[in-house]
């Protein structure tokens, strides 16, 4: 590798600007503030996204340039350091988590005050807590480091879900612990057996589990553990239970679990896992991959025709993460070059795009009071713009042409090629028309409703031309701010609700017909995905082949 | 029950009585005890302390920390002792 | 010779020992304690433990007296 | 006077602690003000011969009246018993300033003899951790725990039945333990550690030697609470008060644990029946861990469930002995501080919450976290830690003993360790859930609307009314005097954890045996 | 112990006894030196003098020793001890090395003296321990 | 009286072995025991068993006390008794008159609170209040 690596203490900084930012607001409360504190107190979270993406920004060119940039600021246990190692990989993640915290933040401001539900300082504070987590997992250098943020994301994201306080809440907080508990012990036995195999050794490109010579047994058993600590945040299938349970959250905590920190934060693990710490070939040679990618694919379908029978709409579009989830560990699991390039940036794709469908059933939420998909009828013509949003991610997410989904399913199928098992371009073809069906009439109801019974996928796509109109919509946003008001009157969101999931939705789009923009997400992820094979295309059949 | 902690009793009996085999004979002079460390509070405690009984030389000058560890266990007794029943305080406090 | 009396005054202890644990009244036992008492400050002194003999009787004396002084006190009867 | 540290720092406790009774007759301020000056001079001391061991590198032999040590009484002050003391002294200190607000009331003659009792368990405990002596450490065994008896005492009368149970079987430990001594001593002829260290190792492995092994543990182990006996434990803990009991949950058993470590593995050598008699224990405690856990989680009184809590915990710390390679005693050594940390300060908080509230029943806590958000975003902390979330100090005494664990390929241990983890978050989760009042069916809330302006936050407020003791004149947090010691071990906790690695490499890293590399 | 055994009888005895019993236990703590004897066992002779004085006479016979009194002469007595231990470190010595105090020619002299002056701290403690212990174990109480 | 084997172990061994059965007698009475007096009681025979066993390790056959003639400045080591066991015992025993003390207050004052001083019988009543 020549790769550079780059001192600095940008990484530690990314972490605590907003730890710091969650004690602040902490600080910052107390019963019956006044409402100009509270609005410092709620600015503060605003400003310090802002910061902590600006200092994410700053390691882009270093990055792009093919170097690291490195941090071991103390040792966390004997032997190992506390370590920061950011690569194109980790890069990708955090500039992810960081921008959309941005957005969020501001639509989370909307939401809260719009539903009261008191708690706003635990909740900010809980939200900047989680999004740290995020970024400290995101830029880990070694297992541990990865472990530790890992948990304390589980932690911090406990009482969000459980904000309501209401029966469900409870309930869907302490499955959420179960599973994610057991998980992290699970994971803990792992990471500390592969430190006694190899001491010390942070991420390396390609894995480095092969060269300490443990047996094939105890590495499949080490495969699994690891699938099985980070794979319950994936939520692969048979772990997945917690997911849907967790939806009772307040919608931008379904948001930052879904696109942003927690499911992420699994997939991200996975791809960890399987490119660097056991590697493309090990992987394959323990015949896991295999094994893995066949439960992504049952995951992807199976998820997919769950999310079809959901009528609760938050719901729905919790499984279809649970479907787009297994996007991102097939293609860790077939490990090709551009299999990686799609799993990495699906990880931003989807970001964008499911984050703009948690951010429009929390705007219906708050303003219209709706949560089922059968209560839609017509929503789109109160809030067209939110509609609007919803179809350009819901389009996107089908991986229609031009919009970001496409990018990576496409990367995923030349992936499948490349490893010699091209069955798995008909999962990702049969989950796109699965997607068209439960996502479709959702879109179709809310601009036709009354009208026609969303029932079949032909009348579905009927509802395609509504979607120009709301990308038009939105292309005039920028300079419509005068026209806010009168919208308000007809039930549009607030602005603080409208324009984050407005500029997700744009970006949805724009990273699909120009997938490098601004932060330069895809070379990022082929950056990525060239270290992890090494520049060479590995095949099912037989080693390398360069 | 009371058969059953019987029986344990007299193992445990049997136990004590096999492993006292491994002890020196009452009254050995070979014995560690009597050649390893006790020679020297016999041969010259007078010349070290000028205290012709020896007991009370270990006892207040070679290990004189140990009486004041005895001392002190006495008296933490008395001060317990007042603390316990010479202080009256409210029947139910935690 | 010597050994035998240390044996005998051995043998009287478990014996008392015994019988003041099991006795139902606890006066009975509190006195049997006393000669238990006794009978080590005898047998530290054939030890050659002339200090310990000392301080054990005024100990058992002075266990004793307590020993009485919570009986008044308290029941006297033991279940057992 | 820098070469008299080691002896000072047993002393100065001993010292102000039998002058304690005479200082409250001149004035009760007075004897308050030299008790916290001498708690904070033991920790001055402790600390300073810590930071001088570890400087110089190797253990400091100080002769009490001057004899060498065959003959004569030593201290050893190596990197170990250079942590305990300052941990207990640290403890000391704490649970002093916690005290304050419940002796206020008190007559002068309690304040004192409570002063008294107090200071000498300190050095009791001190010197257990700092004597080179098989039978000194017999006598301050004995100091510490006859003035711990009487301080339980106090908590009314149910602690009495408790104290005297304790008392018992705490003396019939301690006298197993010099029988155990008197073994050694009939086999080697001296009571040196460092010298029945060298003449043992021949002797040990015989019916004599395995007595002596198998009493000196079953007396410590007693006073550890290991699993099978561990009954006077959680009636001990649920009715001592608080301040004493934060002190004693905190060190006391660890110092039986710490003197258990350096009989087995500094005098005794972890060889022959040693190592056989460590393996029984390592199960007892692998069984321990799960029963206490399990207990815990029965429980409906908090403290009673700490209690069972200690007991599960405290095994952890035998079980890396009983692993015993590096990684694991350190593990121990590790748990052993972090343990003492984190469940001091949760007792300190199971106290303010009777203090402020007069309830110990979890099932009265609800509201606790609006009424206290403080003392209980600590105890947020606290539970974390005892979960075992990194990067608080608990996970990492875990994280060693995991390791330990994996090196010797104890697999049985580590299922023990991760279910453990497990158990441990559902009773505290319970906990959490009360006091933050999410297992109370809320009215759902109606959807406010921006025309009233900003929502107001009266559901915050609302709920039922708080319960605040009287006296306290309606303050919601606790007295200053009483937060303090509850910050600082928050705030500890927290560093402990992010910090530890300077913990291992600096200190624990020297406290192991000597035939590890 | 409120009433006492008292008889002309006793309480004549014990009048006659009592200064030779102290005595004795002075005899006890200075020939520890010499024989069987010391500061433990003088301790409690006196201790038992006046739980003698008690018995014989009634709690009401206080003899210049009531609670507190008990208590400020057990924990001087182990106050003395300990300032003994300290003094040696002020001329120079470990803790409880009397070789060294400046009260002798010879350091075994010394040593000897250094004895003497604990044995008599033990006195007192224990003297006042007895004495609590009896006062407080024969106190009338009531039913909590 | 005796000869040979059997009266080697008869004198050398006959107090170790009734040493450690005053123990156990002390032990079974702590365990068996209800009432807390006998308790305490058990207790102190099992600490005067504890307190025999060193005495009896510091015997030497045909030696005398631990107190130097006045005509000799430096002990005969095959003359006078071990003194070290000695010296410990008189902490021990101290230590055990403290603990005595201090159980005898407890046991006042739990009297006082439950009536009795049978175990079951005081939990008995621990649970009605």
């Amino acid at each position: 590798m020549n790769t550079e690596a780059l001192l600095s203490n940008v990484p530690l900084l990314v972490v605590s600007v907003s730890a710091v930012a969650a004690g602040l607001i902490l600080l910052l409360n107390r019963p019956g503030l006044s409402a100009r504190r509270r609005n410092v107190r709620d600015l503060v979270g605003v400003v310090a996204a802002l910061g902590k993406f600006a200092l994410v920004l700053t390691m882009l060119p270093p990055v792009l340039a093919g170097g690291v940039v490195e941090s071991a600021p103390l040792y966390i246990a004997k032997d190992i350091a506390f370590y920061f190692r950011v690569d194109a990989f980790g890069l990708l993640f955090a500039l992810l988590s960081s921008s959309l915290w941005v957005i969020v933040s501001v639509y989370s401001l909307g939401y809260m005050r719009s539903l009261r539900y008191g708690h706003e300082a635990g909740f900010y504070a809980a939200f900047a807590l989680s999004l740290s987590a995020a970024a400290g997992i995101a830029m880990a250098g070694n297992l541990l480091t990865f472990f530790v943020f890992f948990e304390i994301l589980t932690i911090a994201t406990y009482p969000l879900i459980v904000h309501r306080r209401n029966k469900e809440a409870v309930y869907g907080g302490r499955e959420y612990m179960v599973y994610l508990l057991i998980a992290g012990q699970l994971l803990l036995i792992a990471v500390a057996w592969t430190h006694f195999l190899a001491p010390g050794v942070g991420f390396t490109p390609g894995g480095f589990l092969a060269e300490t010579g443990a047996s094939t047994l105890a590495l499949q058993v080490l495969f699994v553990l690891f699938i099985l600590g980070v794979g319950v945040k994936a939520a692969i299938i048979p772990l997945h239970g917690w997911l849907p349970t967790a939806m009772v959250a307040p919608t931008p905590v379904s948001a930052l679990l879904h696109a942003v920190a927690v499911v992420k934060a699994g997939a991200f693990g996975v791809v960890r896992v399987t490119g660097f710490v056991f590697g493309p070939e090990l992987l394959w040679a323990l015949g896991a991959g295999l094994i893995l990618a066949c439960f992504a694919a049952v995951t992807i379908i199976f998820a997919s025709l769950k999310a079809l029978s959901e009528n609760h709409l938050k719901r729905r579009i919790a499984y279809s993460t649970v479907s787009q989830l297994s996007y991102i560990v097939l293609g860790a699991a077939l490990a090709s070059p551009a299999a990686l390039v799609g799993a990495m940036f699906h990880i931003v794709a989807h970001g964008y795009m499911k984050i703009t469908l948690f951010m429009c059933a929390g705007a219906i939420y708050a303003t219209a009071h709706k949560e089922y998909v059968s209560q839609l009828d017509g929503i789109g013509r109160k809030m067209p713009y939110t509609m609007g949003a919803f179809a350009v991610a819901a389009l996107a997410i089908t991986g229609m042409p031009f919009f970001a989904g496409f990018v990576s399913k496409w990367n995923l199928g030349v992936g499948a090629v490349e490893a010699g098992l091209p069955i798995f371009i008909a999962v990702l073809i049969g989950s796109a028309v699965l997607n068209v069906g439960y996502f479709f009439p959702v879109v179709f109801q809310a601009y036709f409703g009354r009208c026609l019974e969303p029932e079949t996928h032909a009348v579905a796509a009927a509802a395609e031309p509504a979607v120009p109109a709301a990308a038009t919509a939105h292309h005039n946003h920028p300079g419509g701010h005068a026209g806010q008001e009168g919208h308000e009157d007809q039930g549009e969101a607030r602005p603080l609700m409208l324009y984050p999931l407005l500029v997700t939705a744009a970006a949805a789009f724009l990273f699909g017909v120009v997938p490098n923009f601004g932060m330069h997400f895809l070379e990022l992820a082929e950056i990525a995905a060239r270290e992890v094979t090494q520049g060479g295309l590995w095949s099912v059949g037989g080693g390398v082949s360069r | 029950m009371r058969k059953a902690s019987a029986v344990v009793l007299v193992v445990i009996a049997l136990l004590f009585i096999y492993a006292a085999l491994d002890l020196p004979p009452t009254g050995d002079h070979e014995a560690p005890a009597a050649v390893h460390v006790s020679p020297r509070y016999i041969e010259s405690a007078y010349k070290e302390t000028a205290t012709q009984n020896m007991v009370c030389a270990v006892l207040a000058d070679y290990r004189s920390f140990d009486t004041l560890g005895e001392v002190i266990v006495i008296v933490i007794a008395g001060i317990a002792i007042v603390y316990i029943v010479g202080v009256s305080r409210p029947a139910d406090e935690i | 010779m010597m050994e035998l009396i240390q044996v005998a005054l051995l043998l009287i202890q478990v014996v008392c020992a015994v019988i003041a644990l099991t006795s139902r009244d606890l006066m009975v036992a509190v006195i049997l304690f006393a000669a238990f008492s006794f009978c080590s400050a005898l047998l530290f002194t054939m030890m050659g433990a002339v200090d310990v003999a000392f301080t054990e009787a005024i100990i058992g004396t002075a266990t004793t007296v307590f020993y009485v002084a919570v009986i008044y006190r308290v029941e006297r009867g033991s279940s057992k | 006077m820098t070469a008299h540290l080691p002896i000072l720092m047993a002393i100065i406790p001993l010292l102000v602690g039998m002058a304690a009774p005479l200082l409250v007759l001149l004035s009760a301020p007075l004897a308050r003000g030299v008790v916290l000056l001498a708690a904070l001079a033991t920790l001055g001391c402790s600390a300073a011969t810590l930071i001088r061991v570890l400087d110089a590198g190797r253990a400091w032999h100080y002769y009490l009246a001057g004899w060498p040590p065959p003959w004569g009484i030593e201290y050893v002050i190596d990197p170990l018993s250079g942590v305990m003391t300052t941990l207990v002294s640290f403890f000391a200190l704490a649970a002093l300033i916690y005290a304050g607000p419940y002796l206020e009331a008190r007559r002068a003659l309690e304040k004192g003899t409570f002063y008294a009792l107090f200071l000498l368990t300190v050095g009791g405990l001190m010197g257990m951790c700092v004597t080179g002596d098989l039978f000194n450490l017999f006598v301050f065994l004995e100091i510490c725990s006859l003035a711990a008896y009487a301080l339980i005492a106090a908590g009314g009368r149910r602690s009495l039945v408790a104290a005297l149970r304790y008392l018992i079987i705490g003396s019939v430990a301690a006298s197993m333990y010099l029988l155990g001594i008197g073994y050694l001593y009939v086999m080697t002829g001296s009571l040196n550690m460092a010298d029945v260290a060298t003449l043992l190792p021949p002797l040990l492995d015989s019916p004599a030697g395995i007595l002596a092994v198998v009493l000196i543990a079953a007396g410590l182990a007693i006073k550890v609470a290991l699993f099978p006996l561990h009954g006077w434990l959680p009636d001990t803990y649920s009715y001592t008060p608080a301040p004493v009991l934060g002190f004693i949950a905190a060190v006391m058993t660890k110092v039986s644990a710490y003197a258990l470590y350096r009989i087995f593995y500094f005098v005794a050598e972890a060889a022959g029946p040693v190592s056989a008699t460590l393996e029984v224990l390592g199960w007892l405690a692998a069984a321990g861990i799960l029963f206490g856990s399990i207990m815990a989680i029965a429980q409906r009184d908090f403290w009673r469930m700490l209690a069972y809590s200690s007991v599960g915990q405290v095994a952890y710390i035998i079980l890396g002995l009983a692993i015993g390679n590096s990684l694991a005693l350190i593990g121990a050594v590790l748990h052993i501080i972090s343990h003492a940390v984190v469940k001091g300060l949760l007792f300190f908080i199971a106290g303010s919450i009777k203090w402020q509230t007069g309830t110990r029943r979890i099932a009265d806590f609800a509201g606790l976290a609006r009424q206290m958000p403080l003392t209980m975003g600590i105890f947020l902390v606290a539970a974390m830690s005892m979960i075992g979330v990194p990067p608080l100090i608990g996970f990492f005494g875990k994280w060693y003993l995991v390791l330990g664990s994996i090196e010797a390929g104890a697999w049985g241990f580590v299922a023990v360790l991760i279910i453990s983890t497990l158990l441990t978050a559902v009773y505290f989760f319970r906990v959490i859930e009360r006091v933050y009042e999410l297992d109370k069916l809320r009215p759902e809330i109606e959807y406010g609307s921006e025309a009233q302006g900003l929502p107001s936050e009266t559901s915050e407020t609302a709920g039922r009314p708080l319960r605040v003791r009287p006296g306290t004149g309606g303050r919601l947090e606790l007295p200053a005097t009483m937060l303090v010691p509850v910050i600082l071990l928050g705030v500890s906790v927290i560093l402990l954890g992010i910090y530890n690695e300077l913990l291992v490499t600096n200190v624990i890293q020297y406290a192991l045996p000597w035939r590890l590399p | 112990m409120r009433k006492g055994f008292g008889s002309i009888i006793l309480d004549v005895g014990f009048r006659h006894l009592t200064p030779f019993l102290i005595l004795y236990a002075v005899y006890v703590l200075v020939h520890g030196h010499y024989g069987p004897g010391g500061g433990f066992q003088a301790g409690a002779l006196l201790g038992l003098a006046v739980v003698l004085g008690r018995v014989v006479q009634g709690q009401d016979a206080e003899l210049g020793i009531g609670l507190s009194g008990g208590l400020v002469l057990a924990c001087t007595g182990a106050l003395i001890f300990l300032a003994i231990g300290l003094a040696s470190l002020l001329w120079g010595g470990n803790f409880l090395d009397y070789g060294v105090l400046p009260i002798a020619s010879a350091p075994a002299e010394a040593r000897a003296l250094g004895i003497l002056g604990i044995e008599a701290g033990v006195t007192m403690g224990v003297m006042g321990v007895i004495i609590i212990m009896f006062d407080l174990l024969t106190r009338r109480g009531e039913r909590e | 009286m005796f000869d040979g084997v059997v009266a080697y172990y008869l004198t050398g061994y006959t107090n170790w072995w009734l040493i450690a059965i005053l123990l156990l007698i002390g032990f079974w009475g702590i365990v068996t025991q209800q009432n807390l007096l006998k308790k305490v009681m058990a207790l102190n025979v099992m600490q005067v068993a504890v307190i025999l066993f060193f005495l009896n390790a510091g015997q030497k056959a045909g030696t005398t006390l631990g107190v130097l003639r006045a005509s000799e400045k430096v002990g005969d080591v095959s003359a006078y008794v071990n003194p070290l066991p000695h010296a410990l015992m008189l902490t021990a025993i101290v230590v055990a008159l403290a603990i005595t003390g201090v159980a005898l207050a407890l046991l006042l004052r739990v009297y006082r609170s439950y009536g009795t001083l049978e175990e079951p019988e005081v939990f008995r009543r621990m649970q009605q209040q």
